[in-house]
């Protein structure tokens, strides 16, 4: 592959097998072209497994922004056969492949690659009986070839071994000897990135994104069941929750997890919890629950590629039908998915708020390719957020009660009602999941089918729906990102804008006018979106999922058909190559239909 | 004693002329007068099924929720809140059938809240059939020749699995059982009361259990022996009532986390990170 | 309420509390109607408590064939206070209002009702120191006033008591009484429908239908966790297992329940579960499972008013969103609606067949009104059904092994690759949730992210998406009710066929030319679906929940947007005079713009 | 003893080396072979995690299925066809964890069901978090200061349930783990094997294992004494090995479903109702 643009980045990718190191040593790098001044962004190519097997760890930094993979491979380090046998083709012109030919039979290369046959196990050998420091030693080379300052990687290096100070002097000298024998055998011409040590960025994926938002938000109670790739959470929950106040409840299965969440957000927490597909789905009996009792609710889903078990560490955007309709009957949600880290910060804590002004669940969609399989460069983060907890009663006046009980579920005119907090003098109430009145009485059993009953009934029913006006006002548009007109207009949800944005320029420099509508505030949809999807001369959907469940869902809401599709379901993340050959295929196509 | 009138609710409840379900809710109500707590200091959480109706019935905090997911949200209000009295009130159903798994965690976590389940060895409010604890041989609705199924026993799996508070309740005797309730709300952690509870109208037990009843108080049992608990549950000739077992030797899930989660603040709080916060989180994150 | 139209049939509503025996009382007077030739359709209004509260009987009955609750109330027995001021003012112009003055103040009458004040109570002391049998007093005094034959009540009541020989006698002897003070006081003008008692018909639910069809299918195993409106199913399995063979599983929950579905399922038995929506919400996880291990599965979602618990006894279509979006990411499924107790029957076994022949989930949606609180008339049904159990591999050749594994997930044109059962000899297999290749090896350790194991993946993915064609190609289009051409078409899914069958005639006498397609074939919706709506000349759907969710669907798949919509929500079965109202609004709404 | 070689699968174990599963693998085939029951009457079923890989690595018929559902699978295959031979293998947090409630109410029913436990006290295949039997103070990735939470005793508890065999073994003694197999795969109904199978990656307890055990074979142990098991079941100090309990008192569901569902044929020979059961069938339809 090959496809050249002119933008100052570079694409590394180290493969090697699971327990080689190689996720470590691809966060040591990551973190060291960070704090040299390069954006970063990552994906994490790993199994479902702990040990063996074949996993690959890819980096794409830039003096300019990056958003996903890049094009192509421009440094490669293969440690196994495997992993020279999967990557090698894929190798920029111009790019280098790093092996050790006591390990890998290098047995063919593309045209203009360089390559670098380096001691790495030798190397690696002296520092201990097994060669685990090879990677080590890989990584000094690769930072040499890159011209990094080896202070930095030293110091990288010396962190991430800190709480193993026997190794940390001994993986230093290994990178140092990696990056010596970098300076000695560096091909000639190799892409290269200009470092600016003076700036500070921080990287973060989105799994930790969220967390952090939603506990900037307030957040503090967290439960969870693990479950890939959804487990950085609770693990940073975990690790956090001494020094930031938070209760971790670590559930029985995911059914505990989500209403023990719904029972701390009744009692007064902002809560939340978070799981895949397989979890998510046996909590929608509960997550209807929380919309009929009116208890706000904030539940991360982290998409990955299905059916059932599926593919546990591979990436997809399977999981929109399922919260469209998540448990039975008609319930007012809001469905919202974060297209990056940034995205997933500032979104969390906004899902708060909507979950407590309107008193619903609010669902957060992230996917492995940004939630637990790739960090990124983020911008400097606002941390005086809005915290709105909506109608929320600290004291309780006359007319709120009976003198029996607080009128909880009182017919508002945007539908929302009133809440207090278990613990204040006179709101005693019955969260009901049973039809029931604006006092929390059953409708369901001695009045149910009564005239009354049913009318009551109708009214909690639309009361509840009503809400969605409200959430619908504060839904909003898609962001356009490239020029505000354009032949062909993409259209994605969460994180497939990543890849869009890294093909629009090389389409640009290609000559195709193209732009892109990037979702985030799914559902309800924003009222303007129908009118922006019209405004495009022609629509082309980019998401991760074998029936383009999302512009099935433009269909149902608006009418327009987007019948382009580039459908990606084969669990890895989308590179921008392949939207340029989408976008190029059809454009020609259509050429070819005008010319014709 | 506080006022039974603060406690009482305007519903009256729906279930049958005669169901034991009315003597929980008098021992409930007693017991939460005889200990003066306050209305707004309780928290009731139940399932779904006739006994789940009571939080209707008693004038405190109440959610009625999903059948089977009582104990987790009370779990969760108690972690979130642990000044409330965080009381689960459900049926046999309910928390030995498709709930028991978190029956079980919650006693061997040993969160600090107190479970009664209202126990008549039948599903009513779905008409009268089979549940956990029915009898071998019990005709149902669902096992119209008599069951072949084995039942639960609560009480020993309960023992076996760590909970710290085990006794049984009978519904008739709402005296016993109100100094049952106010014995395992003052008990340090996780608490069941196994209350028999008859439903008069699918499967009535007031004969068996008066027939067969006898009371633990007065009796040489130890509450404190566990073997000797466990020895007791697995009596089917008879039925002993009161305190089976209790220990206070474990602290509790809430004051082991109020000592874990170092800087707490009330949840209902909601506000930013500080300063120093932000500063040592993001340290991690360049 | 007086709608008058031709037809010769007639309803009665018996009301009172739970636990006066109104739901006995009122199938002994449908079976006496039907044994005495009439077509009937019944509704049960109860609630969800044992004793006590307000519970009312429903019946349509007719010479021709009856679908569902009629116009109006022709005969009222108003055993309680309430029961009198809830009905009251649905009886029609001519009929009659039966209660007992000494129970019931009758304070106010529409124009044109009769009232009979009969000794209910009284009489009903006689044979009891409890006034127990008043309903059956009421009974008979009913059968007076239609002229039926008092043997047939007389037997039907015997047969209803047959297990409490004690009390027998004395009802029918109370009936009697009933009977008698009828002949004495039927007032002069009354709707009276014939009588044959040569003819014999058979009545069922939908919840017994669909066991029936299930079992005639040769489906040996059930499984269930009780839940109203499903409970119904089985009660009936139960009942039954010994005499049908049929083994019953019954759950500590329905997670238990789906699974060991699957379990029997997957061991060769033809094997179903029914439940309702929190239930099924439950089930969805392992309903992905079962698409994944490509397992068939027969899973019966009876819907009852949401969300959560709702309205455990009345009556909802909401459960379309759910079950198309069931569990995360894409897998093939089959959903159908059965219309009425016959539908059920039918549909249950062609489920059992689509089941197996593509090796896929199918759902089954009944709903609360023709599922457990009705019964109906059906026509003689057909018990030699076709069983096709699809690729059943019996004997393993050579070209299906490698002499260790069968290859279960062999990739074939048609996606479905031959399945074998345990126990069968050489053909050991392991069925995977993970992804997967043809032999059934895990895609999602040591291989994930290679090259062939990405190939291999996408190749799994789309056969088993692929057997959606197949489906698709035996997918029914709607039915077409009523005339071939017609102003207005109303379109419906399920059981809301049949409020529309009794309105078309009556509309048609008020001179509107009116037809209605019926879906029962969901999805993947048929081909012809489309050209059929579009042929209408203008849409109007009608469904039971807030969303117009069938709606929306029949939008995403064929562009079509129904704009005029009757929806109902509040629990209460459709009532054939709101179809009227709803197409006579619509329609002269439309002469008024034409004239305007 | 049928030949080792029949049992073999293609496909090479993706366990960590030095994982205890490969004992647990190896005593199960051993079992198998011993017992002579040939591949194909064998049905595994397992649930997500590490240890639930199993299936695919022995030649038997296998459902790798839902994290914490073989149980009920498993379940549904026995009584569609008692003639399989059905076995449950999988994981601490798939059995006592999430599908903890399926496992006590097949011991409890006594489904003619055999389930082999791999506990290691910690979720290897998520990368080592808090499990049901981590201990109180075990360093996870979600309890980095030490778990505050008691573990469950799966032994003391599914005793209190009715469990009518249950043994405990060890991945690093596979000849005495086969032969706990086999005396299970006797058993006339439901069996518990808790097998402790360390994992070295994220947990490793050979070390305590080895230190704290002994075997229950010529110990004075009555198994047929259920107080006398519970004991042991609650010691701590030491960690015995063997078999607990074991009953053969009570008939295990498929036994008695067959006596009670008196026309059961084979459940893949599906066929339409005979015109007597029609005829019986709709007289109640009229
Ligand atoms: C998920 C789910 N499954 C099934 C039901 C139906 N259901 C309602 S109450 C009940 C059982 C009630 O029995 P129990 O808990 O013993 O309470 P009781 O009515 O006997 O007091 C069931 C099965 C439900 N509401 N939710
Ligand atoms: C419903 C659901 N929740 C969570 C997971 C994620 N998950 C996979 S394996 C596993 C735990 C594995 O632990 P254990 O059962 O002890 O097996 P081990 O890997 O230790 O052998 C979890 C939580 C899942 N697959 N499904
Ligand atoms: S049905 Fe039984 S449990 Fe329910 S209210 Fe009546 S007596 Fe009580
Ligand atoms: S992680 Fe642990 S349990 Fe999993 S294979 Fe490795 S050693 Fe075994
Ligand atoms: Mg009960
Ligand atoms: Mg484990």
């Amino acid at each position: 592959m090959s496809t050249n643009h002119t933008r100052a980045d570079l694409t590394l990718r180290l493969g090697a097998a699971a327990g080689d190191g190689i996720q470590s040593a691809g966060e040591i790098m990551m973190k060291t072209l960070s704090r040299s001044g390069a954006y970063v962004s990552t994906y994490n190519g790993n199994q479902s497994l702990i040990r063996g097997g074949h996993v690959w760890f890819h980096i794409h930094a830039g003096e300019m922004p990056v958003y996903s993979l890049g094009y192509g491979i421009d440094y490669l380090i293969a440690l196994t056969q495997l992993a020279y046998d999967e990557h090698y083709s894929e190798v920029n012109s111009g790019g280098v492949v790093i092996y050790d030919s006591s390990q890998v039979k290098a047995h063919d290369f593309p045209n203009g690659v360089n390559s670098i046959d380096a001691p790495l196990v030798k190397t690696a050998l002296k520092y201990d009986k097994r060669p685990i420091m090879k990677n080590t030693v890989a990584l000094g080379l690769l930072g040499g070839l890159l011209g990094l300052k080896f202070e930095v990687i030293a110091d990288t290096i010396g962190e991430q071994f800190a709480k193993k100070p026997d190794v940390q002097e001994s993986n230093v000298a290994a990178a140092r000897e990696g990056y010596t024998f970098a300076e000695q055998h560096a091909p000639e011409t190799m892409r290269r990135i200009k470092f600016d040590y003076t700036v500070k960025r921080s990287i973060m994926h989105a799994g930790y994104a969220v967390a952090l938002g939603a506990v900037n938000a307030g957040c503090r109670f967290y439960a969870a069941y693990p479950m890939s790739p959804a487990s950085p959470i609770v693990h940073w929950m975990t690790a956090n929750a001494r020094e930031l106040g938070i209760r971790v409840f670590l559930g029985e299965d995911e059914i505990g997890v989500v209403n023990a969440t719904i029972g701390a957000s009744f009692a007064g927490a902002r809560a939340m919890c978070a799981t895949s597909g397989g979890g998510f789905s046996l909590m929608q009996e509960a997550i209807g629950q929380a919309a009929m009792t009116e208890t706000p609710l904030v539940v991360v889903d982290v998409m990955r590629a299905g059916p059932s078990t599926g593919l546990p560490t591979k990436t997809s955007q399977g999981d929109l039908n399922m919260v469209l309709g998540i448990s039975h009957d008609d319930f007012p949600r809001a469905i919202i998915a974060p297209r990056s880290p940034e995205d997933a910060y500032y979104l969390a804590g906004r899902a708060f708020n909507l979950a407590e002004r309107y008193q619903i669940p609010v669902i957060i969609l992230l996917d492995f390719a940004i939630g637990d399989g790739g960090y990124a460069t983020i911008d400097e983060l606002d941390f005086n957020t809005l915290i709105d907890r909506g109608k929320l009663v600290r004291e309780v006046t006359k007319d709120m009660t009976n003198g029996v009980w607080f009128k909880r579920y009182s017919l508002t005119e945007d539908g929302v009602s009133p809440r207090a907090l278990p613990g204040t003098a006179g709101a005693m109430y019955v969260a009901k999941t049973d039809e029931h009145d604006e006092w929390g009485h059953d409708l369901s059993d001695v009045e149910a089918g009564l005239r009354t009953a049913i009318q009551m009934r109708e009214k909690q029913h639309v009361k509840r729906m009503s809400k969605l006006k409200g959430v619908a006002s504060e839904m909003r548009p898609p962001e356009l990102y490239g020029p505000d007109k354009a032949d062909l207009t993409l259209v994605s949800w969460g994180s497939s804008a990543l890849p869009i944005r890294e093909a629009i320029p090389v389409l640009k420099s290609s000559g195709f006018s193209v732009n892109s509508l990037e979702f985030f505030d799914i559902f309800p949809l924003s009222a303007d979106a129908r009118s922006m999807l019209r405004g495009a001369s022609r629509l082309l959907n980019v998401e991760q999922n074998i029936t383009a469940q999302f512009a099935k869902y433009l269909r149902r809401e608006t009418g327009i058909e987007i019948k382009e599709n580039l459908l990606k379901y084969n669990g890895e993340p989308i590179y921008p190559a392949e939207v340029v050959d989408a976008v190029k295929n059809a454009l020609k196509h259509e050429e070819m239909k005008q010319l014709a | 004693m506080l006022n039974l009138k603060l406690y009482e609710s305007d519903v009256k409840p729906d279930w049958c002329p005669g169901c034991g379900d009315f003597g929980v809710l008098a021992a409930l109500k007693n017991a939460l007068a005889a200990l003066e707590i306050p209305p707004e200091r309780v928290q009731i959480s139940s399932g779904i099924g006739c006994s789940s109706n009571l939080p209707g019935y008693i004038r405190t905090f109440g959610h009625h929720g999903l059948h089977g997911r009582p104990v987790p949200v009370a779990t969760g209000i108690k972690m979130a809140n642990p000044d409330m009295v965080v009381i689960v009130t459900a049926g046999d159903g309910d928390e030995y059938g498709i709930g028991f798994n978190h029956l079980v965690h919650a006693a061997r976590r040993n969160h600090d809240i107190k479970v009664i389940v209202m126990n008549n060895e039948i599903y009513g409010l779905t008409t009268g059939q089979l549940s956990p604890t029915s009898e071998k041989g019990q005709r149902t609705k669902t096992s119209p020749d008599g069951s072949i199924i084995y039942p639960l026993n609560p009480l020993s799996t309960l023992l076996g699995a760590g909970a710290t508070f085990v006794a049984r309740g009978f519904s008739g005797d709402p005296k016993q059982l109100s100094s049952l309730i106010q014995e395992a709300i003052k008990h340090r952690g996780f608490a069941l009361i196994d209350t028999l509870s008859p439903c008069v109208t699918w499967h009535d037990i007031y004969d068996k259990v008066r027939a067969k009843m006898y009371k633990l108080e007065g009796t040489a049992h130890d509450s404190s022996d566990l073997i000797s608990a466990y020895r007791l549950a697995l009596e089917s000739d008879r039925i002993p009532l009161g305190l089976f077992y209790r220990t206070e030797d474990r602290p509790s899930f809430e004051e082991l986390m109020s000592e874990d989660v170092t800087s707490i603040y009330p949840v209902d709080n909601a506000r930013n990170l500080t300063a120093e916060q932000i500063a040592s989180v993001m340290a991690r994150f360049s």
